[in-house]
């Protein structure tokens, strides 16, 4: 793990990049990182995401910047920005059921080929996708999604990298640390090694790639 | 008692002690203000709490603790956070007693549509897929028409969330339990009658001999 | 939940049960219930634990006393007594690599249908199941394992019934408390509401039905 | 310098800065002994936990802190614990650098046996199939021959661990690199000749033209 100023960080993004984005409704969301990838113009993005938040918060910024070519989430209604470019194809939006969207990331960061869930069936969702019945039951197979790059966002982090997340500021943050090439942590604090303590660490030192400091607090 | 608040009323009637409850946005909020006395609930949020509690008084907001709209709530003693797959791993996996949704139409199979409306408005489905398959109870609060139209329909015309059959369905004319044999009339509302929520349906309705009016005074 | 004694909600538990039972090699494992169910002699079990521990601990108690009719477990070698059974056949036992147990187990906890791993794949672990093929590389289809009860080990326990884990007698423990109809978690320690918070908190009090306190601490 | 110590030494040059490591039982744990000065390791092990410790002294052993075959262990600063489906999906997922495991069988394919011999002994695979299939690197440490027996083989005789072709072989008279191409001599132990590990090998070797000595001093 080594720790970065976020211009640093972004700069080994290059356009066309897949990069998940923790956060809810931008709440565990980067915030430094996504106003620097605004502010070095990266281009092209696969985006996945739970949400395209709002116009002024979270990744709906990089919606609003258009630097997204691609985005994976299960919601779009509060950033009006996103149905807009969708809608004039500036932009592909692939749906996901939330959970399902959870799913597939983990699936991606602990090795399993996929998973069957019953969300979905007979709706569009299942669409070009195998369904497998056992015992009578329908499934979707559903498949994993991998990303170059997961830019997550913790509380604290000791020096060695070991995270700690805040409430409902944790959400996909977590699964996202396993499912990327290079994983680049946000926090809002540093703390000595022990200070999290071993039941506490929610993602493990050796999944994080990089950490920022967010200057702000 | 408008509209919203007596579903909201009439909903929570359905709430138990100890129950595991997930409301959703809109009217589905509201019945946390009817919990009866003495009922201690559980509510759970998609973006990783049990435990939710109301909105913070003025200046004791946390950036970190919001509902799944984005809204600042507070957290009661014994609450609980966790990452995403464990939020849906609980509402898929059967432990959520209760889910309360808003709808856009339920036809006689039971089943519900309240994602979006082709063409219009394509917000993505969040969570409600995986809240209406995998939840113990799916309840759906909506209004009995839209704009004079009737919600409750033969088939659905919009996109539906599930082919799971949703519990039960209440407006403010009326309480319908969706059953193996259809859509059957369960209570009405104080000052409406029974050929009045006819004309406003759609979709056939089995009518018992007693059809009693909503215990909510 | 409710607080029990050993013996009352041992009591509970029919002959031929379905019991996870948490622990790796007897660490986390509640041992006094444990000791309840050869106390009580309950019959005919089928077990789902990742090893059969050791003659004198953890289920191996269990498989000594001959009340274990199969066992599901990913490893048996420290306790001869289990070998010497299955080779009498007088007790049934699956093999599952330990990740898979995880994941099967989890897997019903969640509402998943299945999982495909990579483990296993042109072993013996194969045989009987379901090959899945995806871009050319092969994976099994692994089933869901669900329990009648879960007995589970953790640190503390709030009033509510919170459950925190302590370092490595974690390990089943969480995913077994979301696998089972009925769950009953021994604890050591029974602290205030608030005292685990709710970032800390391994198994949301939801979960948990029973809680018994090992006196011996 | 006696067999185990030379193949453990051996084995720790293989482990660089920052590596994610799971040892298993026997050879394998004395890895641990020969670190190379300043290579900062993290030792993981299945039972959930990154960062293990060597043995603590007499009076601090803590019940909740042991090692995959339940021996008590330390913590080091930093460590961290988590639950089964996170332990293996680290190594599952391909987080894990390298893992080292004693074998019963190598074949001319690079397939490991190592979990049961049929008839005679079922200890079960316990965590070894996911290891095998899923870490970055596998390396396999055993001895050269069993009562004179080779075990290096042209085709497992034994159940195989994985399909996957392991990536280094160590015993107390080689180093075998498997390719794709087949077994590969790449060292000779000190005071060892190539005709020697020949005629202690079934499987064929590829002898390139300059076999260098083990550099352990």
């Amino acid at each position: 793990m080594q720790v970065l100023k976020p211009t640093e960080v972004i700069e080994m993004i290059p356009n066309g990049s897949t990069l998940m984005v923790g956060g809810f409704l931008g709440v565990g969301t980067p915030d430094c990182l996504m106003d620097e990838i605004i502010d070095q113009k990266k281009k092209d993005l696969t985006v996945v995401c739970n949400d395209s938040a709002f116009p002024d918060r979270g990744i709906g910024k990089l919606i609003v910047a258009k630097l997204v070519k691609k985005l994976i989430a299960s919601h779009i209604g509060t950033n009006p920005e996103t149905q807009q470019q969708m809608i004039k194809k500036e932009l592909e939006v692939e749906l996901v059921p939330q959970g399902t969207l959870a799913e597939r990331i983990r699936a991606a960061g602990v090795g399993l080929g996929g998973i069957l869930t019953p969300t979905g069936v007979g709706t569009s969702v299942e669409n070009g996708k195998q369904v497998i019945e056992l015992d009578g039951k329908k499934y979707l197979l559903e498949l994993p999604i991998h990303s170059d790059f997961a830019l997550i966002k913790a509380k604290r982090a000791d020096y060695l990298g070991n995270l700690s997340y805040s409430l409902t500021a944790r959400n996909f943050n977590p699964i996202m640390a396993m499912a990327a090439d290079v994983v680049i942590a946000e926090v809002e604090e540093i703390v000595p090694v022990g200070a999290i303590t071993p039941d506490e660490v929610h993602t493990p030192n050796v999944l994080v790639d990089y950490v920022i400091v967010d200057g702000r607090h | 008692m408008n509209a919203k608040n007596l579903i909201a009323k009439r909903i929570a009637l359905e709430l138990k002690d100890g129950y595991l409850v997930n409301l959703g946005i809109g009217i589905p909020t509201l019945v946390a203000n009817y919990t009866p006395e003495g009922v201690n609930i559980f509510f759970e949020s998609e973006n990783g709490i049990i435990g939710m509690g109301p909105v913070p008084q003025d200046g004791m907001e946390n950036p970190d603790l919001v509902n799944a709209s984005a809204k600042y709530v507070t957290a009661m003693p014994g609450s609980s956070c966790f990452d995403s797959t464990i939020s849906f791993g609980l509402i898929r996996g059967g432990h959520l007693d209760v889910t309360v949704l808003g709808g856009l139409q339920v036809d006689e199979k039971g089943r519900l549509a309240n994602w979006m409306i082709p063409g219009k408005m394509i917000p993505g489905m969040g969570g409600a897929m995986d809240l209406v398959t995998g939840a113990k109870r799916v309840i759906v609060s909506m209004t009995h028409t839209a704009k004079g139209k009737p919600k409750i329909v033969k088939k659905c015309t919009l996109p539906i969330t599930s082919i799971r059959r949703i519990d039960l369905l209440v407006t403010e004319m009326a309480v319908i339990e969706p059953t193996e044999n259809g859509l059957v009339l369960k209570e009405i509302a104080p000052g409406v009658t029974i050929d009045e929520v006819l004309k406003n349906t759609e979709a056939h309705l089995i009518i018992p001999e007693n059809v009693p009016t909503m215990k909510v005074e």
